[in-house]
């Protein structure tokens, strides 16, 4: 299926969408073909809003924003996000990390809650008062809990796959289990569609089943700028260069109107990102195997 | 120098959990010189890591290459910091008050910020769970308020705050009073980089300047770019 | 380190200990060491005791059984645990499933308590009381919960480890990894020792990293007669046979003189397992490999 | 015939939960004729099996390798069952009673059991979770009491009870009833080995008996030891 299959049947205006990945696997492809759908009135969910969520912020497809840390990591700001916040023109609800683990971890497991130890001595229940709290029945003891995040669709990018939507990914693991399993609908994007023999001669690695997919698109370099274990390296330039675009909202403006707007798809996209594969291609560190026999 | 001192607060074989910047330069330091069995655990979920490049996130692909075990973030939150497993958490903020409290969140009021700062992540659990906190930060009168504007990591477990200048550490009641001076350095010179009426403990340390082994290795191997390597 | 040393200085009279595996990965040797060592007044948590547990019932070392499935699956009883069970000279603490699953979810996360959509018509809760309930602080729904399981002692075998203990394991991975974290001590014993550069070479392998292992023992075949994937293959004759043996007080002592007791160790019993290779030993079904280079 | 009636009930796509012995057959026989596309889980963790052997039990590395997925027990109950992802499950029972409640715990008296059987095992959470179950047992008046000794699995989502003999649905209000006759069995012979005053459906169905491929499967490629086909 093409993304814009993916995206038109999946992604509805109002939805409560997330496409998780921390740092690593984020579909920045498939957030561009949201924007140029032009989708309305999201409730965007994320950990780490990053980039991808900052360019959606500032192309007007969100009502809300869930999520615990909104930073470009490791260069500062995400600019879009915070005119918005600033100006009070979105609407947001904030947690720790641990807190939206929790969240997806409840909505994976179909339980209304979860419970954690956290919280004490914080601002942040003041802040969002759907942080609660429960009295263990053994110890008598408050406990913080945080309610189920059951996503409309999650979207995310794996390594590979096979055609049914078994979905294998390695390197950094985020909560893309969780964000998947707690969801109505599921889009996974990858790198490279394999056969179903390559799925299951290491059955393990395997994240995301088919049973729970509802759409498999193969959008290789699908998370540039993001990186792709094994694939290619993080684009650092770029969010480095985020900066300065993300800064200036005519630059921004600019930004989305030559590489999502000004684009068919991805692979027009990726016509306008020059030496990639010199850059960032991935080297080679194969993984010891193992056998499976019996 | 600041990577120095921090450096020099672990012990070999600790569990350490490690954000990007200072605090990573710091544990790989360490490992290079006392501590060489330190266990590094990343938020991300990268464990016992050793980066064959200076990682420029947490989630830097360098951080799993060659890693002892990467987990899901549901398995670091509550198997790693909620289980107790973390000896050591590092933190930084934009403002860190006279308990040792530190905001990441907003610069004014919360529903009006001035400035909207990136928030937790993970900063919350980790003032709360790993055993002793050691936050890495620049004085200054607006970095180091009498109150924070906003509580996002709870000031108990902090054990030492480390800045450009000097070492601050509570007392029995919490309270941070400065503890060690920098080579050059006077008690006045802090004081005045605070923004409450810092008391400090009567036998004030002072601290040795980098060694030559830890300079050589912080400005040639460790971060060669100047990326993080500013003082 | 020998298993005997390992047992020794992690395994004591009373203590709360798990030997975890579900049918995959059982540490025999280990059992078998603590009953040569007889070890008094333990308290035995397992999913599903299997034959392990039933050899230190009546070798005398519990004083109380909790579980969720005690048989000889696809066989038949247990039969030292049905006489202590019938004879009310064993005390049981019973859950399902699902509730020990949680029990050791919950001690893994240290947590008092796990919440779970479970027992509603069942008579569970009558024959344990330590199923308990609690209450929605979203939706107002009552729901169940367990108490933690924190262990004194988890004893997992695994198909490799390094010096330091990081452990990785393929194929059924039951709750290992949430016993072993949640355990005060844990034995690792492997069938292979591996250098360091093997295990980081796929560190989303390792289930259980070194900073939570006590004691790493390395003890080839040390879950026969169960498999262990990749190595050998599931004695399935031994538990058809084990049928006959635990029907029979006498023969059942007659075994534990000659297989625990009459062996010093390991490498002893496995001198009295004739051509265990010829009948078990894996064939070859190596995985695909991943590129874990960026 | 067991195997063959409980493979008919099972839809092509949908995902089974799978225990050892018939329901494996039937699983197995239906993926082979009219259902290729069955995915199977079984309590082990093993996700879309194929295996190359009958399993001697749910943890049989046979059904490991070649398999989809494999994940932790803590997955199969939260993210699979519990999530209600599971379409059918199949249960037996020592004790199967008028309202379809399971026993798989004790004969007699809790803490004075007669017989002390094997327990929930995942039972009590499939019986409650996956959307349709099915019973496999083999009628006698004993196994098939009034009211069983211990509800193990409750009930309520039981669709129908395949015996030796006969299907038994529960009606509206839950009680089973006499829904459909194997070749050459008549009412009374079901109702004499029920333990209580079974009621039939006004229309009795007739099933038909095993095809010759059925039969050939079954006994040729899926069971020729005839580990688990006795009847």
């Amino acid at each position: 299926m093409s993304l814009r299959d993916a995206v038109a049947r999946n992604v509805r205006d109002g939805d409560v969408v997330v496409i998780e990945g921390f740092t690593h696997l984020i579909s920045f492809a498939a957030g561009h073909e949201i924007i140029r759908q032009r989708r309305r009135d999201l409730t965007l969910c994320r950990l780490t809003p990053d980039l991808i969520y900052d360019q959606m912020i500032a192309a007007g497809c969100a009502k809300k924003l869930v999520f615990s840390w909104a930073g470009n990591p490791g260069v500062g700001s995400l600019h879009a996000f915070r005119r918005a916040v600033e100006g009070r023109t979105l609407e947001i609800e904030e947690y720790s990390h641990f807190g939206m683990v929790a969240r997806f971890a409840a909505g994976a497991a179909r339980l209304p809650f979860w419970t954690l130890r956290d919280y004490a001595g914080t601002d942040l229940p003041k802040a969002n008062p759907r942080i609660k709290s429960v009295t263990c029945p053994y110890t008598g003891e408050a406990l913080a809990t945080v309610p189920a995040l059951n996503p409309d669709v999650t979207i995310v990018h794996a390594q590979r796959a096979d055609a049914q939507g078994n979905a294998q990914i390695w390197g950094l693991l985020g909560v893309q289990k969780e964000a998947a399993f707690a969801s109505e609908r599921v889009i996974v994007v990858v790198e490279e569609l394999v056969d179903e023999r390559v799925i299951r001669s290491d059955p393990n690695r395997t994240l995301i089943p088919a049973a729970i997919v509802s759409a498999v698109v193969v959008e290789p370099w699908g998370a540039h700028p993001s990186y792709a274990q094994g694939y290619y390296d993080r684009d650092n330039d770029f969010y480095v260069g985020w900066e300065e675009i993300s800064r200036d909202r005519a630059e921004l403006a600019h930004y989305l109107d030559e590489f999502v707007y000004g684009v068919q798809d991805r692979a027009e996209y990726m016509e306008k990102q020059p030496r990639l594969l010199e850059r960032l291609k991935a080297g080679e560190q194969r993984c010891a195997g193992v056998n499976y026999g019996f | 120098m600041m990577a120095a001192v921090a450096a020099r607060e672990l012990a070999d074989g600790e569990v350490v959990f490690v954000g990007i910047g200072l605090p990573n330069l710091a544990c790989n330091l360490a490992r290079r010189t006392h501590a060489p069995n330190l266990v590094l655990i990343y938020e991300s979920g990268a464990v016992g890591a050793t980066p064959s490049r200076l990682p420029v996130s947490i989630g830097d692909p360098a951080l799993v290459t060659g890693s002892l075990m990467v987990c899901g973030m549901a398995d670091v939150f509550q198997l790693f910091l909620q289980n107790g497993r973390i000896e050591v958490g590092f933190l930084g903020g934009a403002q860190v008050d006279r308990h040792g409290n530190i905001n990441t969140t907003v610069i004014g009021d919360y529903k009006r910020p001035k400035v909207r700062l990136p928030g937790s992540g993970g900063a919350a659990e980790i003032a709360i769970h790993a055993q002793r906190i050691l936050i890495v930060a620049k004085l200054s009168p607006r970095a180091f308020p009498e109150r924070v504007d906003f509580v996002t990591s709870p000031g108990q477990r902090v054990k030492r705050v480390i800045t450009d200048k000097a070492v601050l550490e509570p007392d029995d009641k919490g309270e941070l009073m400065l503890a060690a001076l920098y080579p050059g350095i006077e008690a006045a010179d802090v004081k005045a980089a605070v923004g409450w009426n810092l008391r400090a403990r009567a036998r004030l340390d002072r601290l040795d300047p980098p060694t030559a082994t830890e300079l050589q290795l912080l400005r040639e191997v460790l971060d060669p770019k100047r990326l993080y390597l500013k003082s």
